[in-house]
């Protein structure tokens, strides 16, 4: 058995952390990247340009620059705020940036861009037939997104998905530079401590495989359900 | 005492696609249980017209009432549109529109595809909606497809099946755009058998059709499209039997 | 203005200096000695952990108060932050494999070796000014990584804060490696003043406090304590 | 404009940190960071299409490890690949001793090594899916018409399915670029590498990132643009025409 | 003085999908200048047929004779299939088909779609094979949409380009799996006028149509299908005037 050096509980909790971050980014980037996509396809003029701009500057910045931009450069631009009240008022707060929320908004920041793009070529493969069909029996703009453009979209977004995804997991990795002790931050600090960095790396690559495969699962689950219909005939 | 109101009325509807003018001014009444047939060559301007009823395209210019209501339009930046979209949404569940390509929902079985509008636009109880969708099933004769999917169905049966999804909205007036010509000849028999049922219920429809004989022994007004205007209309006796205009009597002229 | 909480940053694992025990428990030498510093002053204290990177950016931005965690005290950092009085001078020295050929690490010594060097200290500076001409410099995100590379032959030297080396290769590699040459202390532009705790600008009443303190515990004995459980069987 | 122009340079003159010393570092990391993102694309698109190609052979013995190869690298981070190729190799016995080290002392070929296993491995994967998603009925001509399985493989299926993996390719692209940061973690003094160096010098961490930032920006946008052009050109078939 | 060798002969063709058994056993011989229409029922095995004689699929049992060249098989793991693929390869070189849906490689423009086969298999050069292809681009009324691409054409354009594709292989025999049933009807008689033309100009083609005015007027030879077998053939005038089996009347029969 592979000896943890009692870094058993500290890696769970990291493992932990690194799921938790994951999911919540992931719904954060997918809702993101719905309204990016939306944005990009839409008629209007400054919305097409809001969402060709933060595409491109999201995918263009480095992720760690990116991190610690918005997790120090945010807390400084509330500080400023903050310091104001108190130069000014005598009002002394301090408005603290979490950790957590800000790993979450970040990875989700950068992951909705890339999503988006990946929306956005599976909204255009749709049939826009059906879509005609939907708007024709008198379905409201919404009531045609949820019962037809997005279901037939997913299908076409799923693998696109399940790649961000793959990235994205990674990704939160990154967070150990704002201070979150997730479980690469918990296997890198083991690792010095105990002098075996092998040991908790290949631990670490377990763990991720591990959360590959129930994904990948997950995704699959997901395909036959947005496959239905497409299949072969009876 | 008021008479019931015409179904569908368009007025002097024009429409252009950037700097071609495609409809030039078309006007059409559908009383109850009027079966209008459009044709025209390929260009002519048939869809377009169509759209227009529905307002899958927005016209320019023109009219539209339907069962006595009439549409609203206002000026926006890209151009005429509706005033109030919930009346359009209204107006459209009064019209059904069956496609060229069936556009049955491919996530959907036939049964759910027919039951969807009922109770999300309509708000028709959900047994009630699937009792109503499996009689007119029965209808079509798809009664033994209802938990099939669009791809595992002919094309036939998907136009059948579409027919019937139009059906469960009970619509006003129902509009056809060339429900036939994306079926190989062997099941556009079927089909066709569908729609002379619904004329000879009384159904008001509106089809776009190159089937002369549909229009020849079904129709109660053909009306002959040339390049976004009306070249001929009347009865179909004399419009495709006594032809007046050259291109229309070009037009009936056979092919081959 | 009260101050009855201060915020210490740390970067882990520095051992002996700063790093935890398996069950996550923060300890090492600047953290025994902050925590006598803050019930000198009666005051409560907390550590945050954050990674190296992000450690004067999480000052400024107020995320804590201080950092305390074997910060050189140099004039380009002055530029950013406060400093307190130092807290402990430890030297830096060079280490090799016990069959090294190099005896007096000078710029004729090193002449086409490959050195090792901890990414962004004081070492990297001073390595790579004096020798980054004649030398190769391999700049590393740890210590450990380091040995790693010494281990598989791709290092021939490596230059350290003495503490450090001396716990990750002579401690526990008994007989592979070897201190060579002096410790080293000078130039000051390099080696500055010795560890101290970094303050915002602003701060200079909290400084001042901890000045204080700082000499208070070395009058009593209690600094004394601490640095021999850390330092004891070395006389520096 | 002039007061512009006079604005930059007095920023310029004021700045301790962009000096030529540092700028040269940034220089030399840019070449790093650019060689070693190209090298490992170009590679890893040459391996990646006789694996795309395999990964859909009928025969379980071809698929399967081909399956396993981009499911494990894929599944792990790059870091860890990138770890125990530089730092792993070691424990190998004897290696020292073998040709194969005068490549792995160094940490580029090592690095390159990482980089190109791993962009290789979804390389494949969107190839894959590119191939399969080949139109049956093109697939078919290509057969009635007399073409051997390689003929159509060259001609026929690849050329659309490149065609078709180009936007999911160029995420790849930028992808690698970003993740390429990684490499100063093997003491390559890649961008990345060469900013810490900076930050850790002048501990003005806002200049530092912020001016990789800018570069890394730049690159993207080249990447970009390259793509933008690369679609126009060859994806024209799926267009209608503009008579 | 030897005779020169039938273009196509199919011996006594079996086909089994699973369980079922499509094709029960047809034989066709297609002399120089035949023009062979099989008709039927949807289902009734005609593409399978028609498939099996330039092997897109493989029969279960039967001989197939090209020029004189007959295919030989092994019996593998997997089935019947050819013993030696260069020899499918070379065969169907000299059998061109046209399939309903075109299927033009959409990456390519129509003119490198007509060169692409003459060039990589037949080893033509280039410059040849583009000389040759504006040829037949001009004979199928083309020329103007040589650097088209697929998607840029209507379906009449990208059928017709399909026939001079498979023209450039300059092919013993044609196969057509019902090239026009995927066309609106107005562009049916445009293709329909390019297959005549051919016909008359003397080349063999074997047809699957729905186009009863096509089998009448330009085949040589009519074979209905029902399930699998030959229900009946003969020459035009025979076939479809005077029908025998009540199958084939019922098959006649106007649909509407
Ligand atoms: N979205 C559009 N943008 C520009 N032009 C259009 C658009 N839709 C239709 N047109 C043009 O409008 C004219 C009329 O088209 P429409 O589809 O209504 O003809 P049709 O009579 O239905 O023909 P068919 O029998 O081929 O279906 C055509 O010239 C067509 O090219
Ligand atoms: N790949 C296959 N697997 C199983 N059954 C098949 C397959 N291909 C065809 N069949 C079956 O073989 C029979 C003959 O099919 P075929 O396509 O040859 O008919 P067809 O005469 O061309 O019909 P249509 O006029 O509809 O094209 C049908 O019952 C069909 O379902
Ligand atoms: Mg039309
Ligand atoms: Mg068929």
């Amino acid at each position: 058995m592979i000896d943890l050096h009692g870094y058993g509980p500290r890696l769970f909790e990291g493992a932990l952390v690194t799921i938790e971050l994951a999911i919540l980014s992931l719904i954060l980037a997918v809702v993101l990247g719905l309204l990016t996509a939306s944005a990009k396809m839409s008629r209007s003029w400054p919305l097409h340009r809001l969402g060709t701009l933060y595409t491109t500057i999201i995918r263009g910045v480095p992720d760690l620059v990116l991190m610690m931009l918005l997790f120090f450069g945010g807390q400084i631009g509330i500080n400023m705020f903050t310091d104001m009240l108190y130069d000014r008022y005598d009002i002394d707060i301090f408005i603290n940036v979490n950790e957590f929320v800000a790993g979450v908004i970040t990875i989700g920041l950068i992951f909705g861009a890339y999503m988006g793009e990946t929306f956005r070529g599976a909204f255009l493969a749709v049939d826009s037939g059906q879509i005609e069909a939907g708007r024709a029996y008198g379905m409201s703009q919404w009531l045609v997104f949820r019962r037809i453009r997005f279901p037939l979209m997913m299908r076409h977004a799923l693998p696109g998905l399940s790649n961000n995804w793959m990235v994205l997991l990674k990704t939160t990795a990154l967070v150990s530079v704002i201070g979150l002790s997730d479980m690469v931050r918990v296997a890198s600090e083991a690792s010095k401590a105990t002098r075996e960095p092998f040991t908790f790396m290949i631990i670490v690559a377990a763990i991720y495989l591990l959360i590959a495969t129930f994904s990948e699962w997950g995704f699959a689950h997901l395909q036959k359900r947005y496959n239905v219909g497409f299949g072969e005939s009876h | 005492m008021a008479a019931t109101p015409i179904p569908l009325e368009v007025r002097n509807i024009k429409k252009r696609f950037g700097n071609t003018e495609v409809l030039k001014g078309l006007s059409l009444q559908a009383h109850k249980g009027d079966v209008i047939t459009l044709i025209g060559a390929s260009g002519s301007g048939k869809s377009t017209f169509l759209r227009c009823m529905n307002l899958l395209e927005q016209p320019n210019e023109g009219d539209l009432i339907v069962h006595g209501e009439e549409i609203r339009f206002k000026e926006t930046r890209h151009g005429r549109e509706p005033a109030d979209w919930k009346q359009v949404v209204r107006m459209r569940a009064k019209l059904s529109m069956v496609f060229q390509s069936f556009n049955l929902w491919s996530h959907m079985t036939l049964l759910e595809n027919v039951i969807e509008a009922p109770v999300h636009v309509l708000g028709k109880p959900k047994k009630e909606a699937v009792e109503q969708a499996h009689a007119l099933l029965e209808r079509v004769g798809l009664s033994e497809r209802a938990d099939y999917y669009p791809a595992q169905m002919s094309g036939g049966q998907q136009q059948r099946g579409a027919i019937a999804r139009a059906l469960a909205m009970d619509p006003e007036v129902m509009l056809f755009d060339e429900p036939t010509s994306a079926l190989d000849p062997e099941l556009v028999g079927d089909v066709l058998k569908v729609m002379r049922d619904l004329a000879d219920e009384g159904r008001t429809m509106i089809v776009v059709t190159h089937e002369m004989s549909f229009a020849r022994d079904v129709s109660t007004q053909v009306i002959y499209l040339h390049q976004g205007l009306v070249e001929e209309a009347g009865p179909p006796a004399e419009v495709l039997g006594n032809p007046k205009s050259e291109r229309l009597k070009q037009f009936l002229a056979p092919k081959h | 203005r009260e101050y009855d909480k201060v915020r210490f940053g740390v970067d882990v694992p520095y051992e002996p200096m700063e790093y935890r025990t398996p069950d996550g428990e923060l300890t090492g030498f600047d953290i025994e000695l902050g925590n006598a510093l803050c019930a000198e002053m009666e005051i409560e204290c907390e550590w945050i952990v954050q990674g190296w990177d992000g450690i004067i950016p999480g000052l400024l931005s107020r995320k804590y108060d201080a950092i305390m965690s074997s910060m050189t005290i140099n004039d380009e950092r002055r530029e950013q932050v406060l400093f307190s009085d130092p807290y402990i001078t430890p030297p830096s020295a060079w280490f090799a494999p016990a069959d090294s050929n190099i005896e007096t690490p000078n710029a004729e010594a090193l002449e086409g070796k490959t050195i090792g060097v901890q990414r962004g200290t004081l070492q990297d500076n001073y390595v790579t000014d004096n020798f980054g001409d004649v030398a190769r410099v391999s700049r590393y995100a740890t210590a450990d990584d380091m040995v790693l590379d010494m281990d598989a032959g791709r290092l021939d030297i490596v230059f350290l804060d003495f503490p450090i080396g001396k716990a990750t290769l002579l401690d526990s590699e008994a007989g592979n490696y070897q201190v060579v040459g002096e410790m080293i202390t000078e130039p000051k532009k390099y080696f500055g003043d010795g560890f101290g705790i970094a303050f915002r600008q602003r701060d200079e009443e909290l400084a001042a406090k901890f000045n204080e303190a700082l000499a208070t515990l070395k009058e009593n004995g209690t600094y004394n304590e601490i640095y021999n459980r850390y330092f004891g069987n070395n006389n520096q | 404009m002039e007061a512009l122009i006079a604005n930059i340079t007095e920023l310029l003159a004021e700045n301790t940190i962009f000096n030529a010393q540092t700028l040269g570092y940034y220089g030399e990391g840019l070449v790093t960071t650019v060689q070693l993102v190209f090298l490992s694309l170009i590679i890893g698109l040459v391996l990646a299409i006789p694996l795309a190609i395999g990964r859909g052979s009928k025969r379980k013995w071809i698929k399967m490890p081909i399956f396993f190869y981009t499911y494990v690298f894929r599944g792990t981070p790059l870091l860890v690949q990138l770890y125990l190729i530089y730092y792993g190799v070691v424990f190998v016995e004897g290696i020292q001793d073998t040709w194969l080290w005068l490549i792995l002392e160094r940490p580029f070929y090592p690095a390159l090594i990482a980089f190109t296993l791993n962009t290789a491995a979804y390389t494949t994967e969107i190839f894959h899916g590119a191939i399969k998603a080949t139109s049956r009925g093109e697939i078919e001509a290509a057969r009635a018409y007399g073409m051997s399985y390689s003929l159509m493989m060259r001609r026929i299926i690849l050329p659309s399915a490149f065609r078709r993996a180009l936007p999911a390719y160029g995420n790849e692209v930028i992808f690698m670029l970003h993740a390429s940061a990684i490499a100063s973690v093997v003491t390559i003094m890649d961008l990345t590498g060469a900013a810490r160096f900076v930050y850790a010098r002048f501990y003005a961490p806002f200049e530092a990132f912020l001016f990789v930032a800018a570069i890394y920006l730049c690159l993207t946008f080249a990447i970009l643009y390259l793509f933008r052009y690369l679609e126009k050109r060859m994806l024209a078939h799926l267009k209608p025409a503009s008579q």
